[in-house]
């Protein structure tokens, strides 16, 4: 640990704290998931980051999203996302969650994943290997440093817009707004 | 000097607890060639889920987890940490068997209002866990207890000091062995680690701990395994006089149950109970046995 | 001073009456029997001070004993008349209403007659008298209990006529042999003069004598009349079978054993016998859905309860199985009352006919609960002293065969207190289908039930009130020695 | 001889007796029955009048003089059999009628019939 | 104050209740209440007291007296207090339910009836007490009618063996000493022969023991309690059962005395031991069946026959430390239990009579304050410190571990564990968990529900922080006994090997709870959500489908349920078949035909006859 980072501890302890604490959910959307095992096991070992997975979004404050997001999966996207608790982080990988890759004109994948819940980071790619997972966490680490990994925030401002887009494709949801939403319905209305 | 112990020994058992924790991951890096995050990694956890803004489902959601934690926290002023315990003249061994049951009794309290079935499925393993090494470290309790004729634990370990500790000594030697092979089991790690199975039931009672709750929840864990280990040390191993040889005591203790947790695999919670009132039950029946007929 | 003979002649009397009465009144001949009952109880009830000092020997005709027919008034014969007189009463005044259809004068003649039987056994002295009284008593009741002239009524009838009518035949052959043997009809002085002759004779004639009143008094193997009479007789009739002819019969049994035979050596057998009867009567109870039937049976268990405590033979038991005569007969009088009118509602005689019989009927109901918790011998109510006596005076006896014997009694007890109690619940607790609308008994039922509740609690509380009467009754019968010679003088 | 000489009315009675047992055991028809129980009961009148009969005494009353009461009948049995025939007049006179019922309600005389009350 | 009187308003406030209820409800309830008060102050001005008063000249020559001291006024109290707030409770719960008059008219004579047996100076009037108890209870039990019918039949028969036992006891001591005041039949049972003594003892046993359930006479209780009307269940379990430790310690310590009572024994095999193991055995075998029910009140009547085994383990192994833990133990079970069968009660009442606990759930949202209570019940039942099943529990193990008994230690610790696991499903299955759309506008508990909960949960911790209250009476009997004084302090006991202080664990624990709380919401403060917001893999919570209570214990079950037969009551249930399939079979020898009952007549005087001159026997 060089001296830089020994005043950015004493500086802000829960910066450094989140940083370098990254719980990632354990969630497997598409291909991507097969990069994380190795990623966390023997032969990159991902803990010595602080990075580790676990199993409820209530304990994570990282969500990587691996690969395409087909309709369904979204809806789960969408609320685990919305479980887990404040600061969170995601990160898209490949290019499927970015624009939809190679599924761009799928009848059942979503192609732009942060017109439903905002990104902090992508890795390009199809896929992504572990060592560009390492280079998403250490850019993360950067974006936290200077407070712009701030996609909850974005999520909580924007929640109507959000929340109106997500509607859009998935119809009814099951759950109620977790934020006020009197600005959604405005917005929807406008739209249509 | 007993009212800084009373200030002492929780922080030292925090600290303890904590460096466990981070040692056990370190330790289990190793085994499994892999370099493990540094020994402080729970810390940085620690303050980083204290500082995050989780949910809460009531009341008792937030008491319960508090309950658990303070509760540890009693139990260990009844510990003598290679010296007097702050607490030594409150109930003895028998407060602490029950204080210990808190522990869990507070987090499933919370837990339950949770209402999330993975925390109740996780409870109910937990329970049943927990009838099954009670079997036989009540047994091993008991042996000792009447082997000393005591329920003080400052007076078993004193009474050790005079003589041989009682893992050295003869009727007391099934005890002991008995409580190393349900040390895992107390300690709550492989093989018997089916209670907050994580890939399973999303690791069970702390399935809906996020942030401050699960910063308890994980320093109770530490507790845990503190008081489970120091507990041998205590009561079969002499206790220590002096604070550093009790930690080293356990740290010895603590390598071989974690030695465990990385070479065995995860049991099902019938297969834990049936093994824990085989082995060890018999082999603290017959330690028991012994000690009721032959005495000191 | 007042006779004992007025017992007999003034209701026998009235009995022819009542058909007289019943020209112009059918309603009036039913007041017939209360009157006479009235006339009885009070009779009794103050001839008991003076027997109780010294039994009354009243000699018909003027002939002194051992010639003249001798009616003895001591203070078990008084007791037992003026318990006759009382559940006379108390059921005359309920069938009052109860009786309603069919030839009711012949019904209260009958009933009279049927007193005026039982009384006359119990204060009879001389042997054929006995004879003569009981076929009274058992005329009227094969009569009576073909009273309603229904299918079960007549078959009960004609089968309790067969089996009493041969009871009966042996009894006369056992009087006969007595008196080839003594010459007299005495009790007394048969009595006195039992030991001189040969033992089997004698014992052959007591075999005969127990055997045919054995089959009033339902010891067990003579006792299958019972069960059928009970149940198919008209409640009124059940009750004043159940309460007095079976402990007629029984006290005459034990009469002729304590008093007239003095067989101390056969108590045992009848120790034994009692037991099995008791054991037999509640098992079969226990089995039964037919509430009627289930009584009877239970009358059975309890004669051989009275038989076990009378046969053990010390003052204590003699007592006590005296004080169960009263507690049984107030008790099962009261039960079958209750059980009348219940059945008469409910139209059926299954036990799950009643349900709902609590809101329906509630103040039968309480006085059927009444008379449960006094037979099953619950405190306070009367079967409970006489339960408590019993067990007293046999734990008293040194022995381990009458501790285990008792052991048996109060196993008895509990499958008694079972299958009565499932009557409890039914009555109160089983959630009937329909509601039906309250409608209780008639008020002189009512009375008359709740007579014998108020009996049954005060005596159950104080039973110091009759204890003085029942201990020298046990005596009475334990001390033949007293007997002759009060009689004989 | 003498056996028969002294006893023959008791045989006869008791002769009596059982035979009218004997049919109340084994018949099935209730006026058969019935019969067996007159028998029997003659029987029993009989056993009772042979009890204070004296073979050649004289009946019981004083009518002349040199009478000795020794050699006299018993005159009670013979009171007590006079009771007896009545009631068991009257016993058969209910019998006879309770069988006139009997065989109105069921149709038959035959007690096997009858076994509706039972256990 | 005179214990007549005391016993007159006991009785007839019952009969005046039942008259009461004919004229107005209201009046009734108002009656009932005033009358249990009445002898709730009446009991406690007694307090201290010690006198006898003959009330009954003789009964059949057995005169009755009544008396009070330190071990019926204890026992007094619990009833009466009990009894009023049961009384209390049973305003809201009997409200709009049948035949109420008749309802609060029993209660009250078994309250009557219990004061009648602890207040009973002679062995005669305590048994007309108690079967008058018995009686009135059993038609309480059935009141609900259905499957109570059973259970209230069971209750009877068992119990009325218990007491014709007792009946026999007694009748046999008067035979022997001719008197039955207690005083009496203790100075001649201290010459009487040891196996006149151990015989008494039996034969009592049965019936003390049938009442308070202990193994194998317990099977009437779970049935009994689970059936009747919950806030006689609190009742029945509280302090009716307890009659039946009442008479134990009537017997062994007044009546045989302590010395004769621990030598007692055939050969090597001490009476005291054998009735410690049954006690352990009571203590075991039901706590595991409890765990495996699924009907909150069975789980409660199971548990209730568990701790009735600690109590007789307590008093049974006869030590100072002992005899006072079992008395306390059950003063706190009947504080405790009373308390969680009211709390059974309340959510029964809410719920429309749901208790199985399955179907349950999620009620702490509905009913905050009678999950609070029962939080404090159910930490009572396991002994949690600062609670006072904890002190009682810890009186009995102590002494079990000091005197070398560690089986019956290990008995008595194991079964707490085995509490947990049951109480702990209690409370999850009716109160956590996901809350059923069926109960979404279910209303709190109403007030007089509320307030006698209240009170007893107020009680369960105050005897746990200020143990030496309860404990300086129950030291006193003990000294009464013969015992030696156990040096009770205000928070606990000052003895000499591992003293119990409770104020030091109240203080530590308060200190830990605020040290921690304040820890804890010095992190990010939480967002309060409701269950709908749980986590669900990704999915929305579905509505009433979110829930695991079904078989909670389902693993342990697996492998446990063939050990966990109630073979005694099957045992009895087979023996009532057999009665049953005997009378059956006797009363066909009745068989219908009238000649074969004429030859039942002829072959009996023959076979008389027959014997007579064969063997002349006579």
């Amino acid at each position: 640990m060089d001296r830089n980072q020994l005043m950015k501890w004493i500086k802000a302890p829960t910066k450094m704290a989140h940083k370098y604490s990254l719980n990632a959910v354990y969630f497997c959307t598409g291909c991507g998931v097969i990069e994380v095992p190795p990623t966390i096991t023997s032969r990159w070992d991902a803990e010595r980051f602080g990075v580790v997975p676990t199993a409820t979004a209530r304990q994570a404050n990282l969500f990587l999203i691996t690969g395409y997001v087909s309709v369904k999966t979204l809806r789960a996207i969408i609320r685990t996302y919305e479980q887990m608790p404040e600061p969170k982080y995601t990160v898209g990988f490949g290019s499927c969650t970015i624009n939809g890759g190679m599924y761009w004109d799928s009848y059942n994948t979503i192609n732009q994943l942060d017109k439903y819940i905002p990104i902090d980071g992508y890795i390009a790619g199809c896929m992504p290997r572990p060592e560009a997972i390492f280079v998403a966490v250490t850019h993360l680490w950067t974006l936290i440093d200077k407070d712009m990994a701030d996609g909850y925030k974005r999520y909580r401002k924007n929640y109507a817009a959000y929340r109106a887009n997500q509607e859009m494709i998935l119809g009814e949801m099951e759950w109620p707004p977790i934020f006020q939403t009197e600005v959604a319905t405005a917005i929807t209305e406008r739209e249509g | 000097m007993r009212i800084l112990w009373f200030v002492l020994s929780p922080l030292m058992a925090l600290a303890v607890g904590l460096f466990f924790l981070g040692l056990s991951r370190r330790f289990m890096a190793r085994i499994q060639w892999r370099v493990g995050p540094p020994l402080y990694q729970p810390l940085i956890d620690i303050l980083r889920q204290f500082t995050q803004k989780s949910v809460s489902h009531g009341p008792l959601f937030d008491l319960g987890v508090v309950l658990s934690l303070a509760s540890s926290f009693i139990v260990v002023l009844f510990m003598p940490l290679g010296g007097t315990a702050p607490l030594s003249s409150s109930g003895g061994l028998l407060a602490v068997l029950y204080l210990m049951l808190l522990g869990p009794l507070g987090i499933a309290l919370s837990g339950g209002e949770a209402a999330n079935p993975n925390v109740s499925i996780g409870i109910s393993r937990k329970l049943i866990l927990a009838v099954g090494y009670e079997v036989p470290f009540l047994m091993i309790v008991l042996a000792l207890m009447t082997y000393y004729g005591t329920i003080s634990i400052g007076e078993i370990v004193a009474a050790q000091r005079e003589s041989a500790s009682a893992i050295a000594s003869f009727p007391l030697v099934f005890s002991g062995i008995a409580y190393l092979l349900i040390l895992p089991a107390m300690l709550g790690v492989r093989p018997f680690e089916v209670v907050g199975a994580a890939q399973e039931i999303s690791s069970g009672p702390a399935a809906e701990y996020g942030g401050p709750y699960l910063a308890l929840a994980t320093i109770q864990h530490g507790l845990t395994m503190f008081i489970g280990i120091s507990l041998f040390v205590n009561l079969l191993w002499g206790g220590a006089s002096n604070p550093v040889v009790f930690f080293l005591k356990m740290l010895v203790v603590f390598a071989f149950g974690f030695w465990v947790n990385a070479a065995f695999p995860r049991l099902r919670v019938e297969q834990a109970v049936r093994y824990l009132w085989r082995w060890p039950t018999l082999i603290a029946f017959v330690g028991l046995i012994l000690v009721a007929t032959i005495g000191r | 001073m007042v006779s004992p003979v007025l017992l007999l002649a003034v209701p026998l009397g009235l009995a022819l009456c009542v058909p007289l009465v019943g020209r112009v009144s059918r309603r009036a001949a039913g007041f017939v029997p209360v009157i006479a009952s009235l006339f009885n109880l009070v009779v009794s009830i103050r001839l008991l001070p003076t027997v109780l000092e010294e039994p009354i020997v009243a000699n018909l005709g003027g002939f002194p004993p051992p010639f003249g027919i001798t009616l003895f008034a001591g203070p078990v014969g008084m007791l037992l008349s003026a318990l006759i007189a009382l559940a006379g009463l108390v059921v005359s005044l309920y069938a009052l209403s109860y009786i309603k259809t069919g030839p009711t004068v012949r019904y209260h003649t009958l009933y009279m007659l049927l007193l005026v039987g039982a009384t006359g056994v119990v204060l009879t002295g001389d042997v054929f008298n006995l004879f003569v009284f009981f076929e009274i008593l058992c005329i009227s009741s094969y009569a009576l209990v073909a009273y309603v002239g229904d299918r079960a009524g007549i078959e009960a009838s004609v089968k309790y006529l067969i089996q009493g009518a041969l009871g009966s035949a042996l009894l006369l052959i056992g009087i006969g042999l007595l008196y080839g043997l003594f010459g007299t009809l005495n009790m007394a002085d048969i009595a006195a003069r039992i030991d001189s002759v040969d033992s089997v004779p004698v014992f052959v004639a007591m075999a005969l004598i127990v055997v045919g009143l054995g089959v009033e008094a339902a010891i067990f193997p003579l006792n299958a009349w019972l069960p059928d009479a009970h149940s198919s007789a008209p409640s009124s009739i059940s009750a004043i079978l159940s309460g007095i002819a079976i402990q007629v019969g029984l006290y005459a049994v034990v009469r002729m054993v304590f008093t007239v035979f003095g067989a101390s050596s056969v108590l045992l057998f009848f120790v034994f016998l009692g037991l099995l009867t008791l054991l037999i009567g509640e098992l079969c109870a226990f089995a039964q859905n037919n509430i009627k039937r289930m009584l009877a049976y239970s009358s059975i268990g309890q004669m051989g309860l009275i038989m076990f405590a009378l046969a053990i033979a010390t003052t204590g038991s003699v007592t006590g199985g005296l004080f169960q005569m009263v507690s049984h007969t107030l008790s099962k009088a009261l039960l079958f009352l209750a059980v009348g009118y219940m059945v008469y509602r409910s139209g059926s005689l299954e036990i799950s006919s009643l349900e709902g019989m609590g809101r329906r009927m509630p103040l039968t109901s309480f006085a059927f609960t009444i008379g449960v918790f006094s037979l099953v011998g619950l405190p306070p109510f009367i079967g409970f002293p006489s339960k408590l006596l019993i067990v007293r005076s046999a734990l008293a006896e040194q022995g381990v065969l009458l501790q285990v014997l008792i052991g048996l009694v109060l196993l008895a007890t509990v499958i008694e207190g079972a299958y009565f109690f499932r009557v409890i619940q039914t009555v109160y607790f089983k959630k009937e289908e329909g509601q039906e609308a309250r409608q209780d008994a008639p008020p002189m039922a009512l009375l008359s039930m709740f007579v014998f509740v108020a009996f049954i609690v005060v005596i159950g509380v104080y039973p110091n009130l009759i204890t003085d009467v029942l201990e020298s009754g046990a005596s009475e019968l334990l001390e033949r020695a007293n007997y002759i010679g009060s009689v004989l003088g | 001889m003498s056996f028969l000489h002294d006893y023959v009315y008791y045989i006869g009675a008791f002769g009596l007796v059982a035979i009218g047992l004997l049919i109340i055991l084994v018949k099935r028809n209730l006026i058969k029955l019935i019969i067996g129980l007159s028998i029997l009961d003659t029987g029993v009148n009989m056993f009772l009048i042979s009890v204070g009969y004296i073979r050649r005494g004289t009946a019981p009353i004083f009518s002349r003089p040199g009478l000795e009461p020794d050699g006299m009948v018993d005159p009670v049995p013979q009171a007590l059999v006079l009771t007896a025939i009545v009631i068991g007049v009257a016993i058969l006179a209910l019998a006879l009628a309770l069988a006139v019922r009997f065989y109105k309600t069921y149709g038959t005389l035959d007690l096997r019939k009858a076994k509706e009350l039972r256990w | 104050m005179s214990l007549g009187l005391l016993l007159i308003v006991a009785f007839g406030g019952s009969l005046l209740t039942y008259l009461l209820g004919k004229v107005s409800a209201r009046t009734r309830d108002a009656f009932a209440v005033l009358i249990s008060l009445a002898l709730v102050v009446m009991v406690a001005s007694l307090y201290g007291k010690a006198f006898r008063v003959p009330f009954y000249g003789g009964f059949l020559g057995m005169p009755l007296v009544l008396r009070i001291d330190g071990l019926s006024w204890l026992f007094a109290i619990a009833a009466s207090v009990l009894g009023c707030l049961s009384v209390v409770f049973s305003l809201g719960y009997m409200k709009g339910k049948e035949r109420t008059s008749f309802y609060y008219s029993m209660l009250l004579l078994v309250i009557a009836a219990m004061l009648g047996v602890v207040l009973s100076g002679d062995l005669l009037s305590l048994f007309i007490f108690w079967e008058i108890m018995s009686w009135s209870t059993f038609l309480l039990i059935s009141y609900n009618g259905g499957p109570a019918l059973a259970a209230g039949m069971k209750y009877f028969v068992m119990s009325f063996v218990g007491s014709l036992a007792m009946l026999a006891g007694v009748l046999t001591l008067h035979g022997s000493f001719g008197t039955l005041e207690f005083t009496g039949v203790a100075a001649g049972m201290s010459s009487a022969s040891p196996g006149y003594v151990l015989a008494i003892l039996v034969l009592f046993g049965v019936a003390f023991g049938t009442k308070n359930a202990i193994w194998p006479f317990h099977a009437w209780l779970p049935p009994a309690h689970s059936e009747a009307p919950s806030p006689f269940s609190a009742v029945l379990s509280g302090i009716l059962i307890k009659m039946g430790v009442y008479g134990f310690l009537l017997l062994m310590f007044v009546i045989v005395g302590l010395r004769t009572f621990l030598s007692l024994g055939v050969g090597r095999i001490e009476f005291h031991t054998v009735l410690s193991i049954i006690g352990a055995i009571t203590i075991l075998l039901p706590t595991f069946i409890a765990i495996f029910q699924n009907d909150a009140k069975r789980l409660l009547a199971w548990s209730t026959v568990a701790q009735a085994g600690y109590i007789i383990l307590g008093i049974s192994f006869g030590t100072s430390l002992s005899v006072a833990g079992g008395m306390f133990h059950f003063l706190n079970h009947a504080v405790f239990k009373a308390l969680l069968f009211m709390v059974v009660g309340a959510v029964e009442y809410r719920t429309n009579g749901v208790r199985d606990l399955d179907s349950l759930g999620g009620l702490i949202k509905r009913m905050p304050v009678t999950f609070i209570v029962a939080v404090i019940g159910v930490c009572g039942l396991i002994g949690v410190p600062l609670t006072n099943g904890f002190v009682s529990k810890w009186l009995i193990y102590k002494t079990l571990i000091l005197e070398r008994s560690p089986f019956l230690a290990f008995a008595a610790l194991f079964g707490t564990w085995g509490t947990i696991l049951y109480s702990y499903k209690f409370l999850h299955n009716i109160f956590l968990g996901q809350l059923p759309q069926r109960y979404e506008d279910m209303e709190r508990a109403p007030f007089t529900m509320l307030l006698p909960m209240t009170i007893l949960s107020v009680v369960v911790v105050l005897f746990g922080v200020l143990p030496g209250i309860p404990l300086a009476v129950i030291d006193t009997i003990g000294v009464s006994f013969g015992f030696e004084s156990l040096h009770v302090t205000p928070w606990g006991i000052a003895s000499d090997t591992g003293a119990l202080n409770t104020v030091n664990m109240l203080v530590a624990a308060l200190v830990g709870l605020v040290v921690v709380w304040c820890v804890f919401r010095s992190g990010a403060r939480s967002v309060s959500v409701g269950q709908a917001d749980s986590y669900a893999a990704g999915a929305a919570v579905p509505r009433d489908k979110y829930q695991y209570s079904v078989r909670f214990y389902a693993p342990l079950r697996r492998m446990m349920a063939p050990y966990l037969k109630d073979f005694v009551d099957s045992f009895y249930m087979r023996l009532a078949g057999w009665v049953r399939g005997l009378g059956d079979g006797l009363r066909r020898i009745y068989t219908g035909y009238v000649g074969d009952y004429v030859m039942y007549i002829l072959v009996f005087l023959a076979v008389l006859i027959f014997v007579q001159i064969a063997w002349s026997p006579w």
